[in-house]
């Protein structure tokens, strides 16, 4: 291999199990902590432990729904349906929960299949039956909010269980977070170490031992620095834990398993992903079964965090989740997009209502930054990157 | 007897709604043979092999395959690579946000407990890409390639699944000449081995060079099949075209007139570099000339062409004159209206609109010439694409076929005809024949000299040596951005131009 | 060119019987009251011998008034609206006139309109009665006020209630508003969100908290409960949802407005049915809508506490003892 | 000219101002004719004059936005924003009205402008910003809401102005209706004429006579019929006139000019139609001013039939705009669908609503089947296509 291509092995080094978090993803970063910074200025309270941890909580749903969504859209799809879904599986479970006196275990197995077959349903039409997926999720978008008028009769349905309620709104112990933390640095080490024998092994060129070393102590300091900050206030709070959980689990399907990598073809070329022998549809009910069952655990989160179902519950979020993807650096061309870019996406727009409403903005200034916010990011961004390039 | 057949294809039938694309070809390819398949576009050569690679189910055809005297029935295209049936599709078909290597294992990636090996496969990826002779590293991402480098990875793309079958379906169509020798090569090397290759090539040199037998098919059968050692390339060209094509590339002397173009010191930076890809070019074409423009794939031709043309988003700098007044090119509208068409090189992708019709096509870049206060007269419309139809010898079920269902070389007269509805002063083409049936390229060569002799000013980029020989009166040599050499009609040699165009001595 | 309409006019097409029919054109049934509101008023059309169709229209101004046309073109004979907005249902009224049928305006009131009748609580009736039920509470200290939907005016007069009450306290000096929202489209998760944001903004040093309805006060509670507050600050809601009245029992929330939905509904259609009978009807008094002084009859709104739920919601029948205490141990459940 | 050519100018026949009314629309006069038939068999008055010039006059505004939501669509581009314009122009136009006392003719002339100037600036973002219309248009959706909140001071602003309110509500005359019918049919027969005339000039073959005679028959006998129909109850409403008339404008627009034609070969492949020397930026800029043009017109219409402005006007239209285009047979993906095609989505649509809500069908049924019938339509549509071409 001669120099360039060790050169360009170099670059690769940015691909970590997140994928290679590209220049928007990096913009957004930026965006956040120019966020941050601002309302932090303005406001006392808004870069304390406690309404961080808030904050976290309250992008969680939004989050959780954006990793799937990630997924559909890099794959050339859409899914209009997700709020729906969230309010549909929402009133399942309380419905199973309270009506039922079903014990959470039950519940939540329940509530996860009643989105995994929503998810294949839709998802059959789209892959098999080759009905565009706007208009199988805009249906969709219809039918589950009627068939959960239908179910509740239009009742609001508390939840009594203080299990099923602990899902959304419990806070890990703070010894559980250290032990976390320690964990989570101890596989980064182990991953890192990895990485490079591997290397090594097939004769790769691998970045100085001093840099990889900087990198893991940089991200631990992050990852201690996150659960101190929870653990100063109540602990981490159940919902971030499976957010982080849900974004590990999907970035690596996305990035390390043929799964991944084959909807990231079919989104970037899919003529050429049939010619290589993928199997497009299955893959593609796939996605929605994906975004099905991740709307199922949105509603479980945001049911137990209300400890109620009501037939409002997740209007309008299949948009802010798809706005948190775009903002993320997802293109809507389908191709390109990554999980974490998607969180980033979720924590500018969550921030952005959260700082506003801490100062007591009013409504309709919220509704015009916050529009504004969206396109002057992505605006900014496509502004730096064409200089870049120019 | 039977088992020295690595494939047999017998009477095989595929009918498209309202196309007969097949109609009983039979095909046998030996082991270790490399077999051309000729024809001229839309012969059904590409659909032959989409039939033998599963793209086409078994069902969707009728006839019987047999791979080593077994009959097969390949329900998909991951059964025909079982079989040991790789294919190298005409159309690229790379996903360009992805990485070199990843392409080149799509689909198979190596993974353990269903974890994808990143440093095997990008490992494996380097040794696929060495043999092809692509100085890239795997992780580079498709769409930072050229047209040639692309066409080199999926030929290792093809090679990496070590079938025993190989497909070809116009491999060279993008590649510069050191390319192909590379090809051969390999080709020849897998000839040795006992590798079946399947070559579709409109080009007959490379036919003639490589193949051990050519079939050729006209209008959905199998015409003949020959050994190479017993025919010659006049005989197949006229059993593809079923008639005599004496010559080949019908030059006319011809006296050029007044300059109607001139470029002075002209430069072009490079759109997301900070580098020249063209440099102090300094040209003239006459009325009523054709100046060729040769050069290595990457040398620059197609961003000066695009520059001109007022398309390409690097800078420009230097002048541009035509008939004595300067003009300041900044978008395809101005050039237009300077009286400049360009053919691009990627039809498909820059020329047409494929899901419109041949007329729609046809009348896109002159729509004001047929409209009053910016409506369309239809009935304009609708003699003008007749004309070019009829002018052209255009291939096409009517005037409302969208471009899409044409045939390469059909397709290309589409392109052709949009720019000449435009009446330009100069016409320049970008690789006009890639991918072009000899009938067809004869037909576009009469089309070139027909324009010169009525004053157009033609500037052809090719990279087909005989093409650029046999019509140029002037040739243009680049190399790295700069115009290396001229040469008139009389002196150029496929020697001297191949010596400028490397800057060999 | 142009005709108003009224000189072509035909007559609306009668069904041949001359069996009564109620026209009932309804903004919503998203919300567990406007459910009850329907199978009520339904109830009682039919057990006085006429018959009744239901429409609504999901909360969209164009649709209620395109259903409102699809009642009048069936030939109904009087028409009860609840309005979605109380402007833009003036042209229902209209177009009812037209064909001679009579519109009664219900629960919400139609504005600049010669509507013929008015049913109904009055709404900033109820925002002053959910401020008082929290002053008396919380006579000082730091309020929050939780408002329901931005774009529901009804959100707005709510919002005008409770202000009549608090501002005054305000000025003199008593209480102090810290945190003044809406919740869009009245989700309780906005509500949550503009709680949690609330209670970290003032450290938890927050006495009060008025919230518009019981789905908003439910978010309320939530974020209470989170800081270990809950029960320990008062919370207003409105509808005597049952989840609410759950709450009431086990000490979260202080108060819900009981709208005697039953009362209103019965009323309604008591008027309605008189109405299309040609009967004289009994009102108690007038209320200005912009255009003119429309008969009304209004029915008193009910605070309802841990107190008197006994005797307000459960006596109705609108809620089931049992189900209200179904959180509560048995022993602890009140004697009927 | 040889004998194929001759044949394939046959079906060129087809194409009339409505351009090629493809295959799914087909599909979808069936389906819409079935729809009328079901709800008139199960209902009395759904197919009376009277409901069915309420139905008319109901899908005004949907079929208003549609018309410029195609054109967006073809272009590749989508506008998410439709919605909000008509709440913000209406807010206008009332303000305007009410609180300014203008004249309607002012108010008409400044709504328009505000529409166009709203269109504008979405354009240039999308066009010369290069800013993804999703981002853009999702922006401009809470933007404008946030203004409309901020400039009507969330209340509801009635309209007093009988001239405005006519606008929405106001009926030709008899007479007028015939005089049009007379005149449609006039045109009708003219433009047949010329055009069989103009091509015999080029030497074209022309339809037999008595076929072409037929077709001016046919249709002039729907229009009667149309006429006759609607004057049995109180003569054409206004608003259906309005989307008469736009249909014709941006029908004639789609297929006869240069502009049109342009659309569509961006939306087909926009790198070939920048290398035919197509101004792509003027063009998509353009289509957006098309849109918060007929957004305020659509407004307009809004306001007067409600006679009033409210703050949620409007809202979720950009959706019903959408899917009226797509049961119509415009494709997401860009270049292709027609005017006709979307009106006659946002007739599909106008009747499952308005025959549901006749029965008095429960509200989440209705929910239910207006999701089923949008896949099912598509569903249907996809599925005889495919069975067409194998
Ligand atoms: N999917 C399809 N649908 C309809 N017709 C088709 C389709 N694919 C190919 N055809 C038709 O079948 C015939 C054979 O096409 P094919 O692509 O096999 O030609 P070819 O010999 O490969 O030509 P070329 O040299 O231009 O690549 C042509 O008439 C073509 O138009
Ligand atoms: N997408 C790209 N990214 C980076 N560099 C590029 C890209 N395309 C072309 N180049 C560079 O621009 C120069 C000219 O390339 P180009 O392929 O256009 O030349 P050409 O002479 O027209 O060849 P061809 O025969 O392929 O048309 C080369 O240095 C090439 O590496
Ligand atoms: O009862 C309330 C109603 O009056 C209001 O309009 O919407 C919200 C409800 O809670
Ligand atoms: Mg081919
Ligand atoms: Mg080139």
């Amino acid at each position: 291999m001669d120099m360039k291509a060790v050169v360009n092995e170099r670059q690769r080094e940015k691909k970590n199990i997140f994928g290679n978090i590209d220049i928007r993803a990096y913009t957004m970063i930026g965006a956040l902590v120019a966020i941050w910074i601002f309302f932090g200025l303005l406001n006392d309270t808004f870069l304390s432990a406690r309404n961080l941890s808030n904050l976290f909580t309250q992008m969680s749903v939004t989050a959780i729904l954006a990793i799937g969504m990630v997924l559909v859209i890099v794959a050339g799809h859409i899914d209009l349906s997700v709020g729906s879904i969230v309010g549909l599986t929402g009133g399942i479970a309380a419905i199973l929960s309270n009506w039922m006196g079903m014990p959470t275990s039950v519940v939540i197995a329940s509530t996860l299949a009643a989105g995994v077959l929503i998810g294949m349903i839709q998802g059959w039409l789209v892959a098999y039956r080759a009905i565009p997926a706007f208009i199988v999720t805009l249906g969709g978008m219809m039918i589950f909010r009627g068939a959960l008028m239908g179910i509740t009769k239009s009742t609001t349905i508390p939840i009594s269980d203080a299990n099923f309620i602990a899902l959304g709104s419990a806070y890990f112990t703070n010894s559980f977070g250290l032990i976390l933390a320690v964990v989570a640095i101890a596989a980064l080490v182990t991953s890192t170490l990895k990485k490079r024998k591997s290397r090594q092994q097939y004769g790769f060129s691998v970045a100085p031992l001093s840099l990889d070393m900087a990198k893991v102590i940089a991200i631990s300091a992050l990852i201690v620095l996150f659960v101190l900050t929870m653990n100063s206030y109540k602990g981490i709070p159940f919902p971030i834990i499976f957010v982080i959980g849900l974004a590990l689990i999907f970035s690596f399907i996305a990035n390390k398993t043929t799964f991944g990598r084959h909807v990231y073809a079919i989104g970037g070329n899919v003529e050429a992903a049939r010619l290589s022998g993928i199997h497009i549809q299955r893959h593609t009910m796939m996605l929605f079964v994906f975004t099905g069952l991740l709307s199922a655990i949105a509603a479980l989160v945001l049911t137990a965090r209300l400890s109620s179902a009501t037939i409002s519950a997740g209007q309008m979020y299949e948009l802010n989740a798809i706005a948190a993807c775009v903002i993320g650096g997802t293109s809507l061309m389908g191709g390109s997009g990554t999980i974490v870019g998607a969180i980033i996406g979720a924590m500018v727009m969550t921030s952005l209502d959260n700082g506003m409403s801490l100062l007591g903005m009013e409504t309709f200034w919220q509704y015009i930054v916050k529009g504004s916010i969206l396109v002057l990011a992505v605006w900014i961004d496509i502004a730096s990157r064409k200089k870049q390039t120019h | 007897m039977k088992r020295m057949y690595a494939l047999e294809m017998i009477e095989i039938t595929k009918e498209f709604p309202g196309v007969k694309a097949l109609d009983r070809v039979s095909f046998k390819v030996k082991k270790g043979e490399i077999h051309a398949l000729c024809g001229e576009n839309g012969a059904g050569k590409s659909t032959l092999m989409k039939v033998l690679s599963g793209l086409y189910p078994a069902g969707t055809y009728s006839g019987e395959i047999r791979i080593d005297g077994q009959p097969v029935m390949f329900r998909n295209i991951v059964d025909a690579e079982k079989a040991g049936i790789a294919i190298i599709h005409q159309e690229l078909a790379l996903v360009k946000e992805m990485t070199v290597g990843e392409n080149i294992f799509l689909g198979r990636e190596p993974k353990k407990f269903g974890v994808i090996q990143w440093d095997e496969l990008y490992y494996e990826a380097a040794k696929w890409l060495e043999k092809v002779g692509l100085n890239i590293s795997p992780q580079t991402k498709i769409h930072s390639l050229g047209i040639g480098q692309q066409q080199l990875v999926e030929i290792a793309k093809a090679l990496a699944k070590q079938a025993q079958i190989l497909i070809l379906d116009e491999p060279t169509a993008a590649l510069t000449e050191s390319e192909v020798e590379i090809l051969m090569g390999i080709l020849e090397l897998l000839r040795k081995q006992g590798v079946a290759c399947i070559y579709i090539s409109h080009k007959m040199p490379e036919v003639f060079r490589l193949a051990d037998s050519i079939t050729v098919l006209r209008d959905g059968k199998s015409i003949a099949t020959l050994s190479r050692a017993e025919t010659n390339e006049d005989q197949v060209v006229s059993l593809m075209v079923g008639r005599e094509l004496t010559e080949r590339y019908p030059y006319v002397k011809r006296t050029p007139q007044e300059v109607v173009l001139e470029v002075k010191n002209y430069s072009v930076w490079h759109k997301d570099k900070p580098m020249k890809v063209n440099q102090n070019i300094n040209l003239t074409v006459r009325k009523g000339e054709i100046v060729g423009i040769a050069g290595l794939m990457g040398a620059g031709r197609t961003e000066f062409a695009m520059s001109l043309f007022g398309a390409y988003e690097g800078k420009a700098e230097g002048e541009v004159w035509i008939e004595g007044t300067q003009v300041h090119i900044r978008s395809v509208q101005d050039a237009i209206r300077a009286g400049i068409a360009l053919v691009t090189e990627d039809r498909k992708r820059l020329g047409l609109v494929l899901g419109m019709d041949v007329k729609t096509n046809t009348t896109l870049a002159s729509l004001e010439a047929i409209s009053k206060l910016k409506v369309i007269n239809q009935n304009e419309e609708l003699k003008w694409s007749q004309k070019y139809v009829d002018e052209l010898k255009t291939k096409t079920a009517s005037l409302e076929t969208p471009v899409g269902t044409l045939s390469g070389g059909n397709q290309q007269k589409v392109v052709l005809a949009k720019w000449l509805m435009a009446k330009p002063k100069i016409l320049i083409l970008d690789e006009p024949t890639r991918g072009i049936d000899v009938g067809a390229k004869y037909e576009i060569y009469h089309l070139m000299n027909k324009l010169a002799e009525e004053g157009v000013a033609i500037m052809m980029i090719s990279s087909e040596l005989p093409e650029i020989l046999g019509m140029s009166d002037r040739i243009l040599v680049m190399r790295e951005g700069q115009i290396v050499k001229q040469l008139t009609h009389d002196e150029a040699t496929q020697e001297n131009i191949m010596m400028a165009a490397t800057g060999g001595k | 060119v142009v005709s108003s309409g009224n000189d072509t006019a035909s007559k609306p097409e009668k069904k041949k019987d001359d069996k009564i029919v109620i026209g009932f054109s309804m903004d919503t049934l998203k919300e567990e009251r406007w459910q009850r509101d329907k199978e009520l008023f339904e109830a009682k059309v039919k057990e006085l011998g006429a018959e009744v169709k239901t429409l609504a229209a999901n909360g969209d101004d164009a649709a209620q008034l395109s259903q409102a046309e699809q009642l009048i073109s069936e030939g109904v004979d009087v028409l009860v609206v609840v309005p979605h907005n109380a402007e833009a249902s003036a042209a229902i009224v209209e177009k009812a006139h037209k064909e001679g049928i009579k519109v009664i305006s219900y629960d919400r009131l139609i504005k600049n309109a010669e509507v013929d009748y008015y049913v109904s609580f009055d709404n900033v009736r109820v925002g002053e009665m959910q401020a008082k039920a929290i002053v008396e509470k919380a006579p000082k200290g730091n309020y929050v006020y939780i408002g329901g939907a931005d774009t529901d005016n009804n959100a707005h007069l709510f919002r005008q209630g409770a202000m009549n009450v608090l501002k005054p306290l305000e000025q003199k000096g008593d209480i102090k508003i810290v945190y003044d929202q809406f919740s869009k489209d009245w989700k309780p998760e906005e509500a949550l969100k503009n709680m949690e944001n609330a209670l970290t903004a003032n450290n938890n040093n927050i006495q009060a908290v008025v919230a518009a309805n019981d789905g908003t006060a439910g978010g309320v509670i939530q974020a209470l409960a989170a800081q270990g507050l809950a029960g320990k600050v008062p919370v207003s809601g409105q509808d005597a949802e049952l989840a609410a009245l759950q709450r009431i029992v086990e000490g979260t929330q202080t108060m819900t407005v009981y709208k005697p939905i039953k009362a209103i509904a019965t009323k309604a259609a008591e008027m309605a049915v008189a109405l299309a009978k040609g009967e004289k009807i009994e009102t108690n008094q007038t209320v200005s809508n912009g255009k003119i002084d429309v008969p009304s009859v209004l029915l008193d709104p009910i605070a309802v506490t841990k107190d008197n739920i006994l005797d307000t919601v459960i006596k109705d029948g609108y809620q089931k003892l049992e189900e209200v205490y179904k959180n509560v141990p048995k022993d602890q459940w009140p004697k009927q």
